[in-house]
């Protein structure tokens, strides 16, 4: 018994190996949540959970996990019955299989492709699909609504997303995230400033707006949270959804805001290298200071939750065409121009 | 700034003398007693008409008199421009509760006389779709008469305790 | 058929340690069905405010009964409303309960001598938990009602007893 | 429905925004014809809170056992439902009312007029999806239900005013806590325009919607901020002055169609915010009129017995024009109380304006126009 | 000893598998009482009439259209942007060529209004003097001419 458990040792490294993303992002989802019930309270001048498992009520969202457990799961009657089960699963492995290429530190990443870029994008589009089928599939007048506004919402807004992530490969030179982020270690940009892609090249922060707002929309968050507006269309896709296949819904939503959050931290703000040069560099300062990047885009993402209204279909879609999209090509061409004149 | 007097001698010179009288009870303010026929083109003429210009409804009510066995409907109209108010009554049997609508000349009276319909019974004929607003569909009675009594169930619903 | 459903007749220690963890959980997030019919809607709001909050019992407001666990029946409930009203009580998902806020939907309420088109008391339609009194009642009293919900949640057991109480609603 | 069913060919959806919709301000149903989002019928259904006042008005043995149940038709604005049927007592019995208690009336209703619009604003931007100004404005309608707390005992439903005077007289500090509470909601104000007044989402998505032109909104029988915000320059306070109103100056706020078309859905809103700014100076100038002695229960009549007569008096609810007509036939309980309600009219209009809108657009103008159901339904 | 590709698939496994495992776990604890009301769908409290399942019109075939040529365009300059640094001029001017082509189609399709997504074209009450409130049915006349693309061609 022993043997096998030693020649299969590598085997076990492999799950573990393979399993390091799914519990970081089970421990972010569960404190993204509580901590967004926090920060609405603290904006809203109250307090947000208290009284759930003593100080400041950090065992909420593992309350609310134990409770969707327990709760039913309907499946109503003239919903098509394998388009509803399925996806919840396609959302979230979708979004899960993204994580392979996110490298959270210099020692560690899911599969060190040489198209990582190429990759992510391709599986974050695959989110599209699986809000659609769930939209279509409950065969809910409100539910068909939100499935077809996310349809419009996320195909238009992956163009500038794409678009953006494409002027960092221009400035970097290779798709492999890794090497991404090795070429922003070191600080000389003026001395002081660590080069991170943002700061080599003036362009490049247009880009990152351009890049924030359209993940704001890839990942349902307000002004652009058409697909599940809670004051017009009820639940929006989610409405037929209960009990843990809706929990699904939930965590591939909150994974998919870390997902672009961490991004955008490699892209833009130099993923794991540390903003002091060599000073805190090692692999496990580069994970503290990868997910410190990544979280605290999610912050300003929950912070613009609570204070903008949301947005109607035809000025969203008028955003993305009319001004994001060519905005994000003519950077794509100042940036190449820029590359080309100064290095 | 017309007083009611005034108002119900410049409409006797346009529809003759013994149409229209002016009543007033004991304690308030008096009221034009109109028969149910005429009330359509009274009400184009008030609305229309430079010296009266009454552009607003604002309440139309129904009633039901029960000693006298008659359904009432009380026009409240007021002019914004002239600043001047005028209150007309009618007064139909309650066999054949027929009153004319006046929902083409103010659009807001859509919604008053489906309520007068659904509380009293009355009946605006020429009505685009009268039907009950308040109560739902299939309740039997109009509840504001001084005769009505209440359903047992409602939809197997007891209605009582 | 989940284990939610079934009694069992041996409690050892792990059916009472997960029930517990069960009922607490349950206890802690309670999810209400965003609706409100009438006045008490107002108080509701303000419960749900800065000045009351309920997001530190860790109630949050869910617009699709789907996610909803507590129905609070909020205002008067009229006959138009009442087949409304069980519909969406069906409609919630599995372990649910009702809070009946106010005397209209306690018992009918101011309206209950001529009121023809008012349902004296929603517990002819749907099984209340927890009956909030007032008209409206304060926030303070809906925050009793909640705690009193949670009480009756921690008492609930999946291990057959003897004299198995059936749901008793309880008065805040 | 059936005939909305066999006439809408395949590409149009029938969808119900029903009784249990987290936008529809209580328990209305809107029976929506869409092609694609955009709306081509809408047809109110409303009747989920009928609680039958009127007849419970005919079956009461007293006049003064009507005002709680006239609490409960536009339970946002009780104190103003309540102003509305006493100033018709009072004129149909011709009692004069003290002074004193002419200025508490007055206070206590401008009160209330901010604490309503404060709701009507807070709901209206949670509806567009700002879900913070909703807490901001609720937080300030707390102090304001403080004040009403300690003088009446209730917070929402006051019971508070009798024919001819008041139940009972105003606790102690009334004067300073009024006062603290002007101080302290004066710059509030300007914070919530900073917020959602002038952020620029909220104005793209209020502009040129639900646009009611003037004619139209006086021929619908449109009233208060509604009538006010398609730039008609009439307020029951000024044109046709009840209680004391005549005695403070204060400017009617009228829609000009600052962000779009004139009569659109910010006008509505703004004249809303407009109108607690000038609320406030009528509250000032009362505080400071307010006579110190004067019992308020004197001119209570002990037994109403009216002869036969009726009466239609109007005054300014939050919401608009609130009528009651009423009809007396020298007995001791009214033969007829009919409300005349804005919310009910203002709703009848919906169809007419918002044809041709989006589903985001409906919620919009039905948060603008501000209903309360209660009143709707009565 | 997983080629890189070969964590890829091991990590949609590990993802299915997790979600698999909650929905088990999560079907093994939770109740299950269904029963046709509650089996329905939901629509507000009421009973839903008519199909959810309609067929949205034309719109959506512009925007998918305008989103493939905008796709293929991005996915022809990922090998340019990788090895853009090497090359230099020539690539930018290669580049400039491709995208200006492009970008002419999409300036004309913008002039043409047909990105303008659900546009309402709000129908104004209109008030005639005499006759009282017209739902003014001509209104959606009035605006098409002005700008054709606003109305949906139904």
């Amino acid at each position: 018994m022993i043997e096998g458990f030693i020649n299969n040792l590598p085997m076990i490294t492999i799950l573990v190996h393979a399993a390091i993303p799914l519990t970081i992002i089970l421990v972010y989802a569960l404190v993204a949540i509580w901590g967004e019930r926090k920060i609405a309270g603290f904006i809203q001048d109250r307090l947000g959970p208290m009284r759930v498992g003593g100080w400041h009520g950090w065992a909420q969202s593992i309350a609310d996990l134990l409770k969707l457990i327990q709760k039913e799961d309907i499946l109503p009657k003239d919903a098509s019955r394998f388009l509803f089960r399925f996806a919840p699963f396609m959302m979230f492995a979708a979004s899960y299989a993204a994580f392979a290429v996110i490298p959270f530190s210099s020692s560690y990443i899911g599969s060190n492709i040489n198209i990582g870029v190429f990759y992510l994008l391709a599986v974050t589009s695959v989110l599209t699909l699986s809000v659609i089928m769930a939209g279509w599939a409950s065969n809910n007048k409100w539910s068909l609504l939100g499935g077809m506004r996310s349809a419009a919402q996320m195909v238009s807004y992956e163009v500038p997303t794409i678009a953006t992530v494409l002027t960092v490969i221009v400035v970097s030179g290779s798709l492999n995230l890794m090497t991404v982020t090795e070429m922003q270690s070191g600080n000389d940009i003026l001395g002081f400033l660590p080069n991170w892609f943002i700061f080599q090249n003036p362009f490049l922060i247009v880009a990152f707006i351009i890049f924030f707002i359209s993940i704001l929309a890839e990942s349902h968050r307000v002004p652009f949270d058409l697909p599940e507006s809670e004051s017009e269309l009820v639940a929006g896709y989610q409405t037929e959804y209960s009990g843990m296949r809706w929990a699904m819904f939930m965590l591939a939503e909150y994974a998919d805001m870390l997902l672009l959050s961490l991004l955008g931290a490699v892209l833009f703000f130099g993923g794991w290298n540390s903003p002091f040069g060599e000073f805190m560099g090692g692999p496990a300062w580069g994970f503290f200071w990868f997910m410190l990047k990544g979280l605290l885009l999610v912050f300003v993402m929950m912070w613009i939750r609570w204070t903008l209204p949301r947005y109607r279909v035809d000025q969203l879609m008028h955003i993305c065409w009319s001004i994001l999209i060519p905005l994000s090509f003519i950077n794509l061409v100042l940036v190449a121009l820029w590359e080309v004149i100064f290095n | 700034m017309k007083k009611p007097e005034e108002i119900l001698e410049y409409l006797n010179q346009k529809f003759g003398e013994d149409q229209l009288t002016l009543e007033r009870g004991d304690i308030g303010e008096p009221w034009i007693l109109v028969p149910a026929s005429m009330i359509r083109d009274l009400s184009k003429f008030l609305r229309d008409d430079s010296e009266l210009r009454f552009d607003m409804l604002m309440c139309l009510s129904g009633l039901h008199y029960l000693k006298e066995e008659e359904l009432g409907v009380v026009y409240h109209l007021h002019s914004t421009k002239l600043d001047h108010y005028v209150t007309l009554k009618v007064r139909v049997p309650v066999e054949e509760p027929e009153v004319p609508s006046v929902e083409s000349i103010w659009k807001t009276a859509d919604w008053h006389e489906r309520e007068a319909w659904d509380m009293v019974g009355v009946v605006f004929d020429k009505h685009p779709n009268l039907k009950r607003i308040l109560l739902p569909d299939d309740w039997i009675g109009h509840p504001l008469r001084k005769d009505y009594v209440q359903q047992e169930f409602y939809q197997g619903i007891p209605t009582g305790e | 058929m989940g284990m939610l459903d079934k009694k069992y007749h041996d409690s050892n220690i792990i059916i009472v340690g997960l029930e517990s963890a069960l009922n607490w959980a349950r206890k802690n997030s309670l999810w209400y069905e965003q609706f409100g019919l009438a006045c008490c809607a107002i108080e509701m709001m303000a419960t749900a405010a800065s000045r009351y909050d309920f997001d530190r019992f860790g109630i949050i407001p869910r617009s699709s009964p789907r996610q909803a666990d507590v129905m609070i029946v909020a205002g008067t409930v009229t006959m138009k409303m009442a087949s409304r009203i069980e519909r969406l009580y069906e409609q919630m998902s599995e372990p649910r309960y009702v809070i009946s806020m106010g005397s209209c939907s306690n018992c009918g309420g101011p309206y209950w001598e001529h009121g023809y088109h008012v349902l004296k008391g929603v517990d002819k339609v749907i099984p209340v938990d927890v009956y909030v009194p007032g008209c409206p009642p304060r926030p303070e009293a809906l925050l009793e009602g909640f705690l009193k919900l949670q009480e009756k949640i921690t008492g609930e057991t999946i291990i057959f007893k003897k004299n198995e109480a059936d749901k008793k609603p309880e008065t805040a | 429905m059936v005939e909305i069913l066999d006439n809408i060919d395949q590409r149009e959806m029938v969808i119900n925004m029903g009784p249990q919709h987290p936008s529809t301000h209580g328990v209305l149903r809107l029976e929506l014809v869409l092609d694609g989002e955009i709306i081509k019928k809408v047809t109110p259904n409303i009747g989920y809170l009928h609680r039958c006042f009127e007849k419970y008005a005919e079956q009461m043995d007293d006049y003064s056992k009507v005002i709680p149940y006239t609490d409960r038709m536009d339970y946002v604005s009780a104190i103003n439902q309540e102003h509305g049927y006493v100033l018709a007592m009072e004129r149909l019995l011709e009692i004069d009312v003290p002074e004193r208690v002419e200025y508490i009336r007055v206070i206590m209703a401008e009160l209330q007029r901010i604490a309503s619009h404060l709701l009507g604003i807070g709901a209206f931007g949670l509806d567009l999806g700002a879900f913070t100004p909703f807490l901001y404005c609720f937080t300030e309608r707390e102090k304001i239900l403080d004040i009403f707390e300690r003088t009446t005992g209730a917070r929402l439903l006051y019971n508070y005013m009798a024919v001819g005077g008041l139940m009972k007289d105003v606790h102690p500090e009334f004067k300073t806590d009024t006062a603290d509470f002007l101080k302290t909601f004066r710059p509030k104000i300007k914070e919530l325009n900073d917020l959602l007044s002038y952020n620029d989402i909220f104005i793209k998505r209020t502009a040129n919607i639900g646009v009611l032109p003037k004619q139209v909104a006086i021929n619908y029988g449109a009233s208060g901020p509604v009538l006010r915000g398609s730039g008609v320059q009439w307020d029951l306070r000024k044109n046709d002055p009840y209680s004391i109103y005549e005695k403070f100056d204060f400017e009617i706020p009228v829609g000009m169609g600052e962000m779009g078309t004139l009569g659109d859905c910010w006008d509505r809103y703004i004249v809303r915010v407009r109108e607690m700014e000038q609320s406030l100076r009528i509250i000032e100038q009362a505080l400071d009129g307010l006579p110190e002695e004067g019992d308020v229960t004197e001119a209570v009549p002990k037994r109403i017995r009216p002869k036969n007569g009726s009466i239609y008096t109007r005054s300014e609810s939050p919401r608009g024009e609130l009528g009651y007509y009423i009809e007396s036939n020298n007995s001791a309980s009214p033969y007829r109380v009919k409300a005349r309600a804005p919310s009910f009219v203002h709703l009848g209009m919906l169809p007419a304006i918002s044809k041709g809108s989006l589903i985001a657009d409906l919620v919009a103008i039905v948060g603008s126009i501000d209903i309360v159901l209660g009143e709707v339904d009565r | 000893m997983l080629t890189d590709f070969g964590y890829i698939l091991l990590f949609i496994i590990t993802g299915s598998l997790f979600v698999g495992v909650a929905l088990l776990v999560a079907k093994l604890i939770r109740p299950d009482r269904p029963n046709d009301i509650k089996l329905m769908t939901y629509e507000c409290g009421e009973i839903p009439f008519g199909n959810a399942r309609i067929q949205f019109n034309n719109r959506f075939y512009i925007i998918g259209l305008m989103f493939l040529i905008f796709e293929v365009e991005i996915l022809l300059l990922f090998p340019w942007a990788v090895v853009f640094k090497d090359i230099g001029w020539f690539a930018f001017a290669a580049m400039f060529v491709f995208v200006f082509l492009i970008f002419i189609g999409f300036v004309y399709e913008l002039g043409k209004g047909e990105l303008k997504w659900d546009l309402p074209a709000p129908v104004i009450p209109g008030y005639a003097e005499g006759v009282g409130v017209i739902e003014n049915g001509n209104e959606i006349e009035e605006t098409a001419a002005k700008d054709p693309a606003a109305v949906i061609n139904d």
